[in-house]
């Protein structure tokens, strides 16, 4: 974990709100599943905002972010050689290392960009790595997943693209060693207990309002089976089991 | 010129302590910067009884600030004492423990049993809700506190600081009756009780209701409360409140405080501790001060 | 939806107020926008006898805030009665008179004075110091204000708004005593008292040491205090401190506001009285809300 | 006055810490004397900063200012396109229509700009304009003085260039019909002090912190011989007369 001012590389709007930042490296840390507390603003705003890792390359480091509210607006001003302060890697990610066989990733909304990561670092580690995106409506990021990723699948609410309806109708987790999930809360409980029911283990990518972003000021703990955890240090990335009372 | 300072027989580097509750046991910091570097370091608040904290949001950005509200989590005074103490004891700086409670019976037990350990003072967060009047916190009224820093102090053998809160109806008042209840020194202050509401979900934020206020934009409430507290008592003062540079803390020191805490300025720079240590010293030179003496409470 | 609302029978066309003391008496504003779009406007702060104000610098920024020291510089209640009110009255808009003072006959006099001048309603700022104890503001012990309220309102025969200090010892008391005394309706919160030192001169950036601050930073805070009165009393509340957008206004209503006052909001912007209007409308359609008496203390 | 969104045209440093920035004039009033409250930020800071007009033309306003703080650090960062919100013209400026004769401008520092717009006026007025311009050390704005002055005469502290010594050691305000000052208040005290044992009228430029701008907040307001008055509506420019007790 470092603290570094990095050069921004290039900003990139996706979609009108969806926007991937590019930003030097300087040798820093980057595992799929952890995330980075960005700053791009003096005093304007209290506090860093946590964005995870998209894509980590020998030389930079890849963010993806939704405009939500003040400081993703900020980001989104950004412009190449403008400087922004980084702090990470941070956070426990998905347990690659103990991985085999094949995986699951299931995606939901901005829950997809640290899937891309993963899916390189699963494959990159011999595991066999199917995709499952779901968007509202406008697809992003997609043709991101191909190098790295068996079979991918894409839905939409309302069909507009790929399959009509949640992309948990297309996952059978049965198919899988262990599935791998980041996304809305609905969607992550609903792919941990098709999980539960199958015996798959599965892992989840919790958000939580952050003030540190490294452990120290417990803003961001939940209550977990195994007690209170800090999502930002012992999370993002949970087991499933120890997450969801009604799985439990 | 030469940073350090003296309270309550306790020699600090420098006059820059680390605020409880924001800076863990300063383990996570240590891997960013050498916490050595700072004056002292509060711990998280501790109670007689681990605690969970609250549950839902617990922190939240204001204008220049921002609301906590973590609800005192922390593993007790007795796992403290057993491995947390020895962990924070292998940075060279001064150790407080900061101590929160909602009977006197807690906070009698947990001083007693922090004085055994190897910390140098003792931060007694009056602060908390009273669980046995009502909930009415212990900071709020002059003679309630009075009566658990007496309680405190009759056990305690550390240096006793009593952090006070902005919430107190007469800050003044409260300094003198925690100061002829037996402190040591005194530290203010703690956050300012504020509300935070969602529009859209039509409720509180906080599950809580009100969570507490922080930041730069309470600087200059705290400052003079600082100030007018300095005025009246006697004992040495740790300002507390919004302090992010080494500016800040000048303004601190000359409303009278002998040292200061840096909270919230931790999350919105993570070296923030470090960086007002190296500008305070350079900012001292600027300004041609050669000895805390000479500015201390000059206003 | 309607954005009128009816504080004490006085009927305002939205829930916006411009804030004394920031608004001057509506001219200037004026010549910007059309300031019979407010909801209302209250005066420049009137004291019996005309006064020149403070010395020295009367206006300093803070973290997301501001600190002022006017002084209550104002021509006094009988130039107002003769010249002002009629002025203001060209705006179509609710016209507030405020008035503040330092001994009760003061209070007395210019209530009983303006109880006969074409004003809406008279809003009595009891933050100022009271020469006659010691200096130590009416409006911070209940019992002082209860004396002070319970005098103009024997007096007063236009609805009597009792504007809140937030140094008050116990915000909820105050409130209470103030109803007890007779108030129609309150508003809070006015400023906090707060100090800034310029460090260079060693000196306080006021002359008076302590000025008042105001803006977004203080919103959270009298948000609470806003939340915990109007918990508590009967009387309509006007929600004051930090209000910048029509988001800040729903969620000072939540909390228990009929209306609200703009302040230093109108510094940042000089156009956030019309803009705040605007949105209002706006931002209640689109979170589906369809009177005021369906949010209002909803929390 | 108005309030309004203008563009940046340019922003351009003349040394390390003064600059000139040129925005669109919308058809804004501006007269010299007067000024405009800046603003190029949305939340971060609470006030606006007061600017004085530097060069009203045809299409645009000129501003010179130098970095001291906050604020004219982010004006410092604008560059072409970025939009600025103006407020003005505001505050009541040098009596031009009221002169004859020959008039003395006298600056100092950042008070020398507004000098240039009063140059240009009283020329246009038919005034014979002399200039008279101190600096610490570096030179700035002493060409743009040229078409609109008589004489112009300058000086620096440590004899850097022109006269080595005070610009008030220049002047002679016998030579005059009036004076008009701006600048620090040691020198604005010495020129009107000068002028009142020489019965000539003096108009000096008030600096204090604002709030609104407009006159309504009196945050401005000053002591003077004629009661209080507010820096922002009354001035900034005021007859030396009221101003300075010490020669009342
Ligand atoms: C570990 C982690 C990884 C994330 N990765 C991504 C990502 O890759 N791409 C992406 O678009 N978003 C991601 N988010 C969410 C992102 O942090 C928020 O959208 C962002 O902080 C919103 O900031 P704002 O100032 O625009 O919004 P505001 O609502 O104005 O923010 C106000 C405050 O709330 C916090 N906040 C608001 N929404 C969230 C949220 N959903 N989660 C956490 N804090 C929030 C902000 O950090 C800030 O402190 C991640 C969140 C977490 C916790
Ligand atoms: C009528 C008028 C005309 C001016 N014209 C010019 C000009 O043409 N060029 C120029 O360089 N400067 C001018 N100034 C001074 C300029 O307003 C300040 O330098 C500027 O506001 C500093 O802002 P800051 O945020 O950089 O400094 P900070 O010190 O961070 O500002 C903090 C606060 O103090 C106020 N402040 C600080 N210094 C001054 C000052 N000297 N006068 C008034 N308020 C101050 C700021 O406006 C702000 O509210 C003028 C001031 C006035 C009153
Ligand atoms: C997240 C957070 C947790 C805190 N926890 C404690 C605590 O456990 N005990 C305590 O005495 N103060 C606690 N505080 C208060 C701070 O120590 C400090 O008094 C307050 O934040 C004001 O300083 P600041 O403005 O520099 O943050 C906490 C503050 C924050 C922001
Ligand atoms: C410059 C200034 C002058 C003020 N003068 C008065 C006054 O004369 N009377 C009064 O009751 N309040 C006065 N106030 C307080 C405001 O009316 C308001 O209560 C306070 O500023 C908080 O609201 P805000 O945060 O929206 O500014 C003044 C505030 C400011 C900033
Ligand atoms: S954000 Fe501070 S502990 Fe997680
Ligand atoms: S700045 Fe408000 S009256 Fe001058």
């Amino acid at each position: 974990m470092t603290y570094f001012d990095s050069k921004v590389i290039s900003n990139t709007p996706l979609t009108d709100e969806i926007y991937v930042l590019v930003a030097e490296r300087h040798g820093a840390d980057a595992n799929a599943g952890q995330f980075f507390m960005l700053k791009a603003w003096d005093n304007e705003l209290t506090l860093m905002r946590p964005i995870s890792i998209f894509k980590a390359e020998e030389e930079t480091l890849h963010f993806m972010y939704r405009v939500v509210g003040r400081g993703t607006r900020k980001l989104a001003e950004l412009k190449a050689g403008d400087t922004i302060s980084l702090l990470g890697s941070l956070g426990t990610g998905y347990p690659i290392a103990q991985m085999k066989g094949r995986v699951a990733l299931v995606g939901g909304g901005l829950g997809i960009p640290p899937l891309c990561q993963t899916a390189k670092e699963l494959t990159a580690h011999g595991v066999q790595t199917d995709v499952y995106l779901g968007y509202r409506d406008v697809l992003f990021a997609v043709e991101e997943f191909e190098p790295h990723s068996a079979n991918i699948f894409v839905s939409t609410e309302k069909g507009d693209e790929g399959y009509r309806g949640f992309i948990t109708d297309l996952l059978k987790p049965e198919q899988y060693d262990a599935v791998f999930t980041c996304g809305p809360e609905v969607m992550m409980r609903k792919v941990a207990a098709m999980c539960a029911a199958q015996h798959v283990p599965c892992w989840c990518s919790m958000e939580h309002r952050m003030a540190c972003g490294i452990g120290a000021c417990l803003g961001c703990s939940i209550r977990t089976a195994d007690g209170m955890k800090r999502v930002c240090k012992d999370g993002p990335v949970f087991p499933a089991n120890i997450l969801f009372q009604e799985n439990q | 010129m030469n940073l350090s300072t003296t309270i309550n027989g306790v020699l600090f580097k420098n006059p820059v302590v680390a605020a409880s509750g924001t800076f863990g046991f300063g383990e996570e910091y240590n891997e960013l910067y050498d916490v050595s570097c700072l004056g002292g370091i509060s711990s998280k608040g501790l109670t007689w009884i681990p605690k969970d904290g609250n549950e839902g949001i617990r922190v939240y950005e204001t204008a220049s600030g921002m609301m906590n509200s973590v609800g005192l989590q922390n593993p007790g005074v007795r796992a403290f004492v057993e491995e947390g103490a020895a962990k924070m004891r292998r940075f060279n700086t001064v150790l407080i423990a900061n101590m929160g409670g909602s009977c006197i019976d807690d906070y009698v037990a947990g001083a007693e049993l922090l004085s055994s350990a190897d910390i140098d003072m003792l931060e007694l967060n009056i602060s908390c809700p009273n669980v046995k009047s009502g909930g009415m916190a212990f900071g709020l009224k002059a003679d309630v506190a009075h009566e658990v820093v007496a309680a405190v102090r009759a056990v305690c053998t550390k240096p006793l600081i009593v952090k006070l809160s902005p919430n107190a109806e007469n800050i003044v008042e409260m300094a003198l009756a925690c100061e002829a209840a037996g402190a040591d020194s005194l530290s203010l202050v703690n956050t300012f009780q504020a509300l935070a509401i969602d529009i859209h979900q039509r409720r509180p934020v906080f599950r809580n209701t009100y969570a507490g206020l922080s930041g730069a934009a309470i600087k200059p409430i705290a400052l003079r409360m600082v100030h007018s507290v300095c005025k009246q008592v006697k004992v040495p003062v740790f300002g507390i409140g919004g302090i992010t540079t080494a500016e800040d803390v000048l303004e601190f020191i000359m409303a009278g405080a002998t040292a200061v805490q840096v909270g919230t300025a931790n999350f919105s720079d993570p070296l923030a501790g470090q960086r007002i240590v190296r500008d305070l010293e350079a900012l001292c030179d600027k300004e041609g001060i050669s000895s805390w003496d000479e500015i201390r409470g000059c206003i």
